[in-house]
């Protein structure tokens, strides 16, 4: 099992759980970040300040998967989260050792 | 005297707006948020409802004549008879009767089906709170409570708050605890509300009480005077009891729980409020701070009883309108002076018991009358279409459930600028061909 | 006399209440949370705006002599000549030109720059609502729609709504469709606010109705006798009407979408308000019933045409006020009864078509003035300054880009006593040489 | 006459408003969320103690005779002796009383010990605002600014926001700055309940400077005619104000930071309404867009001064009260008009630099009498019982500190139907046990 | 060292925790996400129209804990979580390789 | 590659951002999470009712790194977090097999 986590930019969310549901990922878990790197944040203004926010808005996917699809599907991520402007985001796997269904306790691939 | 008219234009557009928004967002405030928009519906709906059917009968079997419970429904039927230039006064007796309605919702949150309320609202009106405004307001001879009984009530703590409050309570007994009450915590979601709620109850009130003076007849000079001496007499004792309410309630809280809560001012601010309202015409300034801080007091200490009694009044209202409603009331007969509106001394000044013991049968009546009749409407209901939402329904929220809405979607701000996708994100397919029929 | 002038004090100060901040909460609740901020802007601008502009020149177009479309702006430039014991008529109307101007930025939410607004506003009262207002409310001989056509609008179906409503949709035509919409959800992001500001406008709406009486001379007695009988009536007929048309909403939507939503209580409120407003002193109960009930109904239904027809007017001014306006303007030639204020009897009370023909052809007059001007300037702007925000800048979200500023910070709440470090963060050494600057 | 009446029971309900809920949301929405309730708190807590001590010993101060700084405090004590067709005026007085001590609480936010805010208020009321009225609204011959300098101050620019401004600027100065500040940023919470707050506060505003008209005696027609014209003066003098006062600060804004905020738009409206207040009777209209745009504009710059001068008035008490006073204070020496309430000329109209002196003079008494008492009042509370929070208090948040709560609980809305378990897990048991402490 | 991550329905979380607390896990760290799989979401109405909620919100636990524990652990959540209804959610283990105590810098199991 | 996760108290988050920032840690994903633990939570009064509330809350931040440069990074954080009261968290280390660059599709090293 690998879990596979992709940090993306909100906007493209809807656009990834498509690909992603046509691949036939059966679920993912989804929450919302803020992501601090080359992208800059935007200034705000109150009375009489000016404040830099230094973080911006990202969404954060988590989905576990059978070892032969991670690369299928950090492909996938990859190319429909991407916009090609600073701060379309990352994506990383690594191992999982075993995954359970709550509901059934069926493990591993069965689990997905 | 068009001083006085003018005064009642805005005084009835006050008393409305203390249900739609002021009620809605003081109970709203303190909903959880799965429920808040379901809560301000209740008063909403209750506002459209009652609104129309006093119209219709409601202003008649109050005032269409005499009668010891009501008067002739038909005589003023649909306001048949009465001069456009009276309306005024169906309109401000009409508010009374919607937010009387509505106070009882704050009791029910999260778990009464709104179908129920729908159904409730007009039937309660009609059986309860018709008949208990003729027999407090009308003032007729036979009228129950003020001909015949002649305990004082200026602006409505039998009629309105004790009449919500006891139906409050029979209302939760026959439909039971919330779901994971009290052992899950059910602590307001949205404080700010609620302390907007209550702040606009507070000016709403001046209309609700400064208004409901009422003439002997004066003209001229005399009824300027009138109006001038008993509505000073009225507004200052208003103020002075919310504010002695708001102290009283933060005392007693700081005592039992060693902190002074914005919920307990909000709260302590109603309490004042309600228990004044029978007695605005009655005390001196005294008499106002008494009562308020009485009322304050006891019910910032009322409010914790339902844990100990295990009735889940959600919102309080028992705590806070049966609770301050009788305080009010009662007091009354202590507080009372021979130069007030209803010309009687209260045992503190020297008119002995007898006014006390016109009070409490006065409230004995409202009780007992507006218990039984509650609790038969409400259990017609129970067995027929049925009061309680499912259990799964009731943990979702009734806002989804029931009117298909959450109050919230807030992402896109406190995460500056993106939109709210997580919150938002829809199947588009579904979203379109849902719409096209929708707008079929 | 001086009853009825304390009450147009109230009135005025309850009508200017409606735009700052009853429908800027009505609309802002309705927004997206990224764009709540510029939504309320625009009605706060607008009101400061078209303020000046109606003493400048607004009155003394209005009411500055007579006109087909206007009078002679210059007559009482700056109220040049007018005394300040008449300054309350000046600053009653000059409320309604701002609210006027405040309800179209409810079609244009997310996506018009803010700068074109401030340019359109001005120039918009200026060339469509001094005229409009003129046409109606002056009704001076030759006025087209009062004087000529001899259209009944009580407090302005035609100059208010209707007007505020074709110029929402030529306005969106030209604006175009927000990013992603219809196939994304844009739905409200605080329906308490909405909720709030719904209860708001009504309780204001008391001003705009019964604050609209015009005497006819009369003095003492008569004077006040006919100012309580026809404050009786509009006072009667704005609220049985708005409370029919929440109902005659929640009923269609139950229909529809088989829920009745909140959203869809406080759009029938509008809705209600909207349609009695040119009938509030025509009708009489029965027909303020009428018209809420169906303009109520007809609005829950007209508020999904723009899926079907695709103009994306986003929270509804087509849908509820131009539509609403148009029901409740012609139904008066149904429901009008020789006892109202202008003494027509309608058709359902054997006027035949007269009074029908005449409203129908106060509303088309008041359409296409309306719609053609409206187009011309906004034409000009969109060919010069343009109308519409970058893409990127509408999906940051306006708030961020046109006033640097989102309107929510609420984690340190939520997650009780931390602060909202996130959304919050900041580079120290920048906020302070930038505050050394901004305070230079 | 009780057309007169009528309105100053609905003004000193606005006023009333104005303070609660209105400022409390106002300064609410403006606090960070973990201090919201504290700041909302604050306001309400201020108008019980002080209305309640404004009845027992403030009208007797003010207005029980004559004297250079306060009048016998015994001589009215408790209201006795006055007639309650009197006690409107009372009330009216009170309310201005309230709010002056209650505008002081924006200085403070996020480190006043709750406990010091209670033993401060009744303490400053007592001897600095009753005397301060005295000398500005009794009038007498020998009160100082009145009655010896001869300042105009219609409703109270040196009484009200002087004050309190003045007031705030000590305060602060002797508590310190928040923990952080200005390095970390404190953006306001909630822009839409400042909103909100301040679009009531406009409408309250109506009351406190309409309903600030003093007679000379007239009556019948003279007394109308009088009410008449000077109430449409101050009506349309502080709606122009304030409208301009919005424009004013949105181009400061625009020009300093590149952006027009709704929290400029909200600012502006205040900083209007505070400059206009003493002038509302003495200019014309030219004048009123004077004084507001003046207003606005510096207003919004004062406000950047703290972060130079590195005082953290943390709303802006003083940028915009002090700041926003005196402006309209001195330029009444400039604008003011014979025909104005006063009578006087101001250098603008030949008056001369006499009115610009006697102005100034009073701003000046104001200030050092405030800003001495002011100071050994707080000095006093420093030393004795402490005036600030503690450093890990503050950080936590004094909502859940000082009043053991936070304000929102949003979680199951934004979820869309689940309940906030994180922001609500309990452990049953000691829920269950405290509770039943609780109602023992 | 390994990290259980368990995702499970919101009204479950109290339960787990005291289930937990009992078996003696000592902290956790825990975040509201939204979930995405075979419960579907609900239906919400605006103003002339439908729109379909896909996500359903879910409470997220991270526990970092000794390799003897894991698996009591994952056993636990999944019968104190289990409803039997689709939603449950999922429980995976991953390897840890060290686990530092801000407070005292100890590592691993001392840092439990 | 490593997946350094840091769970530290909110106000300590700035001082942890720059000292990061001046090591040359490019980029993080920060997200509020809620803690259990030593560190307990505090008590709320509503109405006649007193509720503990047992979550604390937290920072919660994940930085993918060079193998090599994860010790430094994690005794940065220990040593910025630190405030010696209990509460200040815990920072783990897990494996990452790799990481993507979804601007750019770059992998690991040259991905971060
Ligand atoms: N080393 C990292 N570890 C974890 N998340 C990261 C890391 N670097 C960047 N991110 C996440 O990826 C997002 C995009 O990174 P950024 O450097 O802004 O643009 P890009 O990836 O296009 O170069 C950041 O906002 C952050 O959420
Ligand atoms: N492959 C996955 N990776 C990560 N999280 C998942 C995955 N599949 C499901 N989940 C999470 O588990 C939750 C429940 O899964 P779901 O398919 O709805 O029901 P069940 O697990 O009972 O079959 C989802 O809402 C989602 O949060
Ligand atoms: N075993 C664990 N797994 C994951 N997170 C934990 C674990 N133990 C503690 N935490 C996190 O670390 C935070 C601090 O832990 P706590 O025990 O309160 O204090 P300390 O770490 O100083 O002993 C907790 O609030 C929680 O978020």
């Amino acid at each position: 099992m690998k879990l596979v986590t992709a940090v993306i930019k909100p906007h493209k969310w809807e656009d990834v759980r498509e690909a992603l549901e046509t691949f036939g990922v059966a679920g993912m878990t989804v929450s919302e970040v803020s992501g601090y790197g080359r992208q800059k944040g935007h200034t705000e203004v109150y009375r009489g300040a000016e404040y830099d926010i230094a973080l911006v808005p990202k969404i954060r996917i988590e989905i576990v998967v059978d070892d032969a699809d991670a690369d299928d599907i950090v492909g996938i991520v990859v190319k429909t989260a991407q916009t090609g402007r600073i701060g379309d985001g990352k994506v990383w796997v690594s191992p999982v050792e075993t995954v359970v269904r709550v509901r059934t306790g069926e493990q591993d691939a069965s689990a997905l | 005297m068009d001083g006085y008219y003018a005064f009642m234009l805005v005084a009835t557009a006050f008393v409305l707006m203390m249900t739609v928004p002021a009620l809605a967002l003081f109970y709203g405030g303190m909903s959880r948020s799965k429920s808040v928009l379901n809560m301000m519906m209740m008063s909403y709906v209750a506002a459209a409802i009652v609104g129309i059917l006093y119209v219709a009968v409601g202003w008649s079997m109050g005032f269409g004549g005499d009668g010891t419970f009501f008067a002739n429904p038909f005589e003023l039927l649909w306001l048949d008879g009465v001069t456009t230039d009276t309306y005024i006064g169906v309109m401000f007796q009409m508010t009374f009767a919607i937010i009387t309605a509505a106070l009882i919702s704050g009791a029910v949150a999260d778990r009464l089906k709104f179908s129920a309320w729908v159904v409730f609202v007009p039937l309660w009106s009609l059986i309860v709170y018709f008949p208990m405004a003729h027999m407090v307001f009308s003032c007729t001879e036979d009228s129950l409570i003020c001909g015949r009984i002649g305990a004082q009530d200026y602006a409505g703590g039998t009629a309105v708050h004790i009449n919500a409050g006891i139906a409050a309570l029979v209302l939760v007994l026959l439909l039971g605890k919330r779901i994971g009450w009290p052992r899950e915590q059910m602590r307001p979601h949205n404080l700010t509300l609620t302390m907007l709620g209550a702040g606009l109850l507070w000016m709403g009130w001046y209309g609700f009480n400064v208004g409901s003076i009422v003439f002997a007849g004066e003209e001229g000079e005399a009824f300027t005077e009138r109006f001038m001496s008993e509505t000073g007499r009225t507004f200052a004792n208003t103020t002075l009891a919310t504010m002695a309410a708001i102290l009283g309630w933060l005392l007693v809280e700081r005592l039992i729980h060693k902190k002074a809560t914005s919920l307990g001012a909000a709260s302590g601010i109603v309490a004042g409020l309600v228990a004044i309202t029978p007695a605005a015409g009655a005390v001196n300034l005294s008499g106002a701070v008494a009562i308020g801080l009485v009322a304050g007091g006891v019910c910032a200490w009322a409010v914790g009883l339902k844990y100990k009694l295990g009735y889940d009044d959600s919102l309080d209202v028992v705590g806070v309108h049966l609770v301050g409603g009788v305080v009010g009331t009662v007091l009354i007969g202590v507080f009372s002076t021979a130069e007030g509106a209803g010309g009687v001394d209260g045992l503190l000044y020297g008119g002995g018991f007898g006014s006390l013991a016109d009070q409490t049968l006065g409230v004995v009546v409202a009780v007992v009358y507006s218990g039984i009749l509650t609790a038969v409407i409400a259990v017609a209901i129970k067995y027929t279409m049925g009061l309680r939402l499912d259990e799964e329904d009731e943990v979702n929220g009734i806002d989804l459930v029931a009117h298909g809405e959450s109050a919230y979607d807030l992402h896109s701000g406190t995460s500056g600028g993106g939109s709210s996708v997580l919150a938002a994100s829809t199947a588009p397919a579904t979203t379109t061909s849902k719409t096209e029929g929708a707008s079929a």
